[in-house]
């Protein structure tokens, strides 16, 4: 099973990661652009019968050490690798 | 002989370059501002470490859109010396001046301590000072240092003899422990088919006076200059 | 509770403070003002528990070019130049969020420093953690180590130095103190000043969001039902941001066109725009709808307490607005005209025009409260001081103790967390991290400063008189041993919660014994930083006051490392010790505990000693010297060895310890202070224990530096013998053993 | 619109991160995760009539900024933010 984990910035917390692509975006002439956040992205492949395994595997596994919970927050998709 | 010094907003390394020409070397060194679009009849150009725009992206994905970077291409074309430092190097990576990409240091950390390199290639205008082989002490500063190109462009790369620098042991010998970033065949540097194009992780710079560790970065300098007055390259102005 | 009693009380006021406030503008104060006061006279701000301690501190000095009181202390240290430094807590944030939290601190600190018109070129950090066996405090530990980095690496200053280390009681409160030290012209220091009429207030940095405003001071009942989306976010800091910043400010400064400039840092815009007219004797009015936001809907109470990073306050010469601003865009920053600087010493905040906020700034500033609180010698103190070597039992054999100190992450090598640091960035550094002192040199100059931050809090915790003491001589003795001459101080001071009677006698009788050691070795005081409440479930940390001195060497080259260069040198003991184990690195690491009294320290001694240590580095005759800390004599001799690989064969000087099984205990590992290992070749040493007896400092050839092993003997008795590369590699693993399998995520 | 842009390193490429967070994860007794891979994840907010609009815009940042084609490849998703 491959569980695909997104971390992103709460809303509130400040990206200057994205904040800078958004400006370099600007500068290149993509007036359209109006906002960019940056944030993490995992495949994790995981050994296990159900997606429902997987998916709580995954989360644990965000929890515990891919995301902060103090300025991040993520989501889960599972799949078939 | 004059160097331009490239300064990218987060550019950190450039007075040391300065510094470096201006004070150790004893030529002339001047700052060139990013959004510049002339190198300012510079014979030689530098662009140094540091963290352009943040490394926000990628190191050196954004500042390749500098304006300055087309004068550097356009005086690289004209087969004048440019050396990248570091940041430097991944910004001629990003742009192509050079081929290959960089990663993550395998440890995941910034590492910085002093390196053994050996040179590969004299036959640059920023090694004919040196001996073949020989081995240099010049500290690394960096996070993401791990130098990667498909295998076939590594094997070109080392077929034309474009891998400039190794990391070696103080011996000289290239073993995996003396790899601090896992740079693939422990390239610490490379030059473009021209060969007047030269980036390097290590910093040079940092090592051009005994008192700060060692003066053995100056011999890329001297290189230089002596390429330039020998009329080894034509001059880019 | 009423309304108004419920936002007193969330904003961390007492009531007669309240009462203070409504008497002070003769009115009821707004929300907005309410939330100006809370943070103004918040105990981060006011200084209020320790204000009328801290003034008993030594400030003065012939080199003294700026005090406390401003964004950073500077002394002068010749050709025209000064040195600005300060150092500053981040202790809670870190806990947090070790990354951010540490990283916005280093962003701090250097902005109080380029703010004064310095270009910042070295950073130190200060910092303490639990136990590294909880898997938690590595990660607090590995986050804080790489936010240091990730800042500091990014600007592109070197951190040069710095100390670490490990107690149970900073489990749930870490401490993170960083330092900084930059370099400006000595007649063109820039101050945190607003005045002149009709000057312009500029807002310049990172969009405000919604950072750091804090939970307490969230009031009032509307304020309470959207508080759930306006929870207090975490600082993120944006390195590069401040790098533009640094660069730009700098390069305003030179165009003369300032009067005053301030970060703003704990109490944002709030703080600055108070602090700044208050220090000028003017007024300042802004309009908070001008300030640049990242979030919309931001309340004028948000935008006047947000903490959000990176973003400075500047008054600008009228008629030079255009000039400033063009140096702004040109590093990609837009400075924006906020306000105006008034005559009348008020506060005025608007908001699209209309009046939030009116408050004399003598009320913020000088006027804020100032308490003596209660003291109380602590109840723990008679029992703790007392250390029965008896009851310890037999002392493990001298071998097992020397390597298990060595491989405690209080002694070990600092290399994991340093190598992380780049610390050699700007070409200055002559000594790097784990060779002693930080010694930096300063172009176009001769000369080269050395810095070294340092802090016992077992010392402390036995005696906290004894322990500033201790803390302020072992830092000054490491500056003194690069071969640097201290000539000034800051100082940051982490306690628990001031409100209870014993803390408060901690924190009284520390700040007396820093006072009296930096006036016996005449370095005054710059500045510093205090921080309170460091507690978790009323469980404060141990009482840590951390000092940085800062010492010059007029000629850089003859900066001394603390590694043995030669084959052959003389090894000398300069200084003496006394059976002192009480608060030891060895009490703590073999017996878990921290007790006794604190080793004894003549300040006139030390004064000598540092004299020696001075003389001897000027004049070539020292090859190295290392200070007598954590560890002893025994670790101190290895730690000498270290690095170069050149072995040392030693009679360590006899004691006599009250219970005789320790009597070698206490020769090797005891912490006697004033004590430092040189080394010098055969020829000088006659001329080294020559210039020891003049300045009246015992001295004495203990052994000679050579071979591949450490050995070690006391009265002839081989006691400690060890092949170096064997006792180098417990030592360098010392740290990095806790950290092989598990990494931490960036 | 909001443009997703995944950025992962290309499958032939060492993905020193990926490894260590299954290192981390593995030492956490997570057994069953077999890899890992880490990548980057960009919210785009775009100023866009239409999805194709939105989507083309987004390739094009990503193919000259976002993603560095020596060594990553990216997946686009477009939606209404
Ligand atoms: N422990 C201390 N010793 C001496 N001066 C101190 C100490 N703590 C704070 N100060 C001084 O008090 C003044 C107020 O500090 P301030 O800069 O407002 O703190 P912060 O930067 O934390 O907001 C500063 O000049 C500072 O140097
Ligand atoms: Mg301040």
């Amino acid at each position: 099973m491959r569980a695909r984990v997104f971390v992103t910035l709460k809303p509130s917390v400040f990206d200057p990661q994205g904040t800078t692509v958004a400006d370099a975006l600007h500068t290149l002439g993509y007036a359209a652009v109006r906002n960019v956040r940056q944030g993490k992205y995992f495949e994790l492949d995981i050994d296990a019968q159900t997606a429902e395994d997987a998916r709580k595997l995954a989360s644990e596994a965000a929890d515990k050490l891919l995301a902060n919970p103090v300025i991040e927050s993520y989501r889960i998709e599972v799949g078939n690798a | 002989m004059k160097f331009a010094v490239v300064v990218f907003p987060g550019s950190n390394c450039d007075h040391d370059a300065y510094y470096a020409v201006e004070h150790v070397l004893g030529q002339e060194a001047a700052f060139v501002w990013h959004k510049d679009t002339s190198l300012g009849g510079a014979d030689v150009v530098v662009l140094p470490g540091g963290f352009a725009h943040g490394d926000y992206l990628r190191t050196g994905a954004i500042a390749r859109f500098s304006p300055i970077m087309q004068a550097v291409q356009a005086f690289a074309d004209a087969g004048g010396p440019v050396l990248g430092i570091c940041n430097g190097f991944q910004v001629l990576l990003e742009a192509g001046l050079l081929p290959g990409a960089m990663l993550r240091n395998r440890s995941v950390k910034f590492q910085c301590e002093h390196v053994f390199v050996r040179v590969e290639q004299t036959h640059t205008p920023f090694t004919m000072a040196c001996r073949q082989g020989q081995v240099l002490r010049i500290p690394i500063a960096h996070g993401e240092g791990n130098y990667y190109a498909e295998p076939a462009v590594v094997e070109r790369l080392e077929q034309n003899r474009q891998v400039v620098f190794r990391y070696t042991t103080a011996a000289g010998e290239v073993t995996d422990a003396a790899n601090p970033n896992g740079s693939v065949h422990n390239i610490a540097g490379l030059c473009n088919e021209r060969r007047n194009v030269v980036g390097l992780m290590p910093h040079p710079e940092r090592a051009c006076e005994l008192a700060v560790g060692s003066a053995d970065g100056l011999l890329l300098f001297d290189s230089v200059v002596r390429a330039l007055t020998q009329g080894v390259l034509a001059t880019a102005r | 509770m009423t309304a108004i009693e419920q936002a007193i009380a969330q904003h961390g006021l007492t009531r007669e403070e309240y009462q203070r406030i409504v008497e002070r503008l003769g009115r009821e104060p707004t929300l907005t003002e309410l939330g100006i006061f809370s943070v103004m006279w918040s105990e981060h701000c006011s200084y209020k528990s320790s204000r009328v301690h801290l003034r008993t501190l030594p400030t003065t000095g012939k080199r003294v070019l700026q005090g406390p009181g401003e964004n950073a202390g500077a002394v002068d240290i010749g050709d025209g130049l000064a040195a600005v430094f300060k150092i500053e807590s981040h202790n809670h944030p870190s806990f947090i969020e070790p990354y951010q939290g540490a990283a916005t601190g280093v962003g701090g600190i250097i902005r109080d420093i380029f703010t004064m018109g310095a270009r910042p070129i070295a950073l130190l950090n200060s910092l303490r953690f639990g136990p590294l066996d909880d898997p938690l405090v590595r990660r607090t530990f590995a986050g804080v180590v790489a936010g240091i980095a990730g800042y500091g690496n990014s600007i592109g200053i070197p951190t040069v130095g710095g100390e670490i280390a490990f107690d149970e009681s900073y489990t749930g409160n870490p401490l993170v103190n960083v330092f900084c030290l930059g370099i400006a012209r000595a007649d063109e220091i820039v101050r945190g000043v607003a005045s002149g009429a009709g000057n312009a207030v500029y807002y310049v940095g990172a969009k405000t969001g919604r950072d750091g405003i804090h939970g307490a001071t969230m009031a009032s009942a509307e304020f309470d039902e959207r508080s759930a989306e306006k929870r207090p976010a975490v600082q993120v800091g944006d390195p590069f941001m401040e790098k533009l910043l640094l660069e730009a400010c700098l390069e305003v400064m030179k165009t003369g066109a300032l009067v005053g400039i301030q970060d703003m840092g704990a109490a944002g815009l709030t703080c600055s725009t108070c602090e700044m007219g208050s220090r000028g004797g003017a007024g300042v009015e802004i309009d908070v709808s001008l300030v640049p936001q990242r979030e919309s809907g931001m309340t004028p109470y948000e935008i006047m307490l947000s903490e959000s990073q990176e973003r400075m306050l500047l008054v600008v010469r009228q008629g030079r607005e255009a000039e400033v601003e063009r140096i702004f865009d040109k590093w990609d920053l837009h400075a924006v005209r906020i306000g105006t600087v008034t005559t009348d010493g008020r506060l005025r905040v608007r908001d699209h025009g209309s009046l939030m906020a009116e408050i004399p700034n003598a009320a913020l500033t000088d006027e804020a409260p100032v308490y003596h609180r209660p003291m109380a010698r602590p109840r723990y103190l008679d029992e703790a001081q007392q250390l029965s070597l008896a009851a310890l039992g037999a002392p493990a054999p001298p071998k097992e103790v020397f390597l298990r100190l060595l491989a405690s992450p209080g002694v070990a090598s600092k290399r994991w967390v340093y190598r992380q640091y780049d610390h050699m960035v700007r070409t200055n550094t002559l000594v790097v991290p784990g060779m002693g002192a930080g010694v930096v040199r300063i172009k176009g100059t001769t000369r080269a400063l050395a810095l070294s931050l340092d802090g016992n809090g077992r010392f402390a915790y036995l005696d906290p008189f004894a322990g500033a003491q201790l803390a302020v001589a072992e830092a000054a003795r490491n500056v003194a041993c690069a071969g640097g001459q201290p000539i000034g101080a800051t100082n940051c001071l982490n306690f628990g919660n001031p409100e209870r009677a014993e803390i408060m006698w901690q924190f009284a009788r520390a700040v007396e014994g820093m006072g009296a050691a930096c006036r016996a070795l005449e370095i005054p005081i710059t500045g510093g930083n205090v921080s309170l409440y460091n507690e978790t479930d009323g469980r404060a940390v141990l009482p840590t006051p951390v000092i940085g001195v800062v010492g010059l060497l007029e000629q850089a080259e003859h900066a001394v490392r603390r590694a043995f260069r030669t084959e052959g040198d003389a090894i000398v003991l300069l200084g003496e010790a006394r059976a002192e184990l009480g608060g030891s690195e060895y009490v703590k690491v073999m017996h878990g505990l921290v007790r006794g009294v604190p080793p004894v320290l003549d300040l006139a001694r030390e004064a000598a000693l540092q004299r020696v240590l001075i003389e001897g580095a000027s004049s070539g005759v020292i090859r190295s010297a290392h200070d007598c800390a954590e560890g002893g004599l025994a670790v101190t001799l290895a730690e000498c060895c270290f690095d170069t690989g050149l072995g040392a064969d030693v009679r360590v000087p006899a004691l006599e310890a009250a219970v005789a099984d320790y009597a070698d205990v206490a020769a090797l590992f005891g912490e006697s202070a004033s004590r430092v290992v040189v080394a010098v070749s055969a020829e000088r040493t006659a001329e080294l224990l020559a210039l020891a007896a003049r300045e009246g400092v015992p001295a004495e050839v203990i052994g000679r530096v050579g071979g591949e092993r450490i050995h070690l003997a006391v009265s002839g008795r081989t006691v400690v013998d060890e092949r170096l590369a064997d006792a180098e590699r417990v030592w360098s693993s010392g740290i990095d053993r806790y950290f092989e399998r598990q990494q931490a995520i960036a």
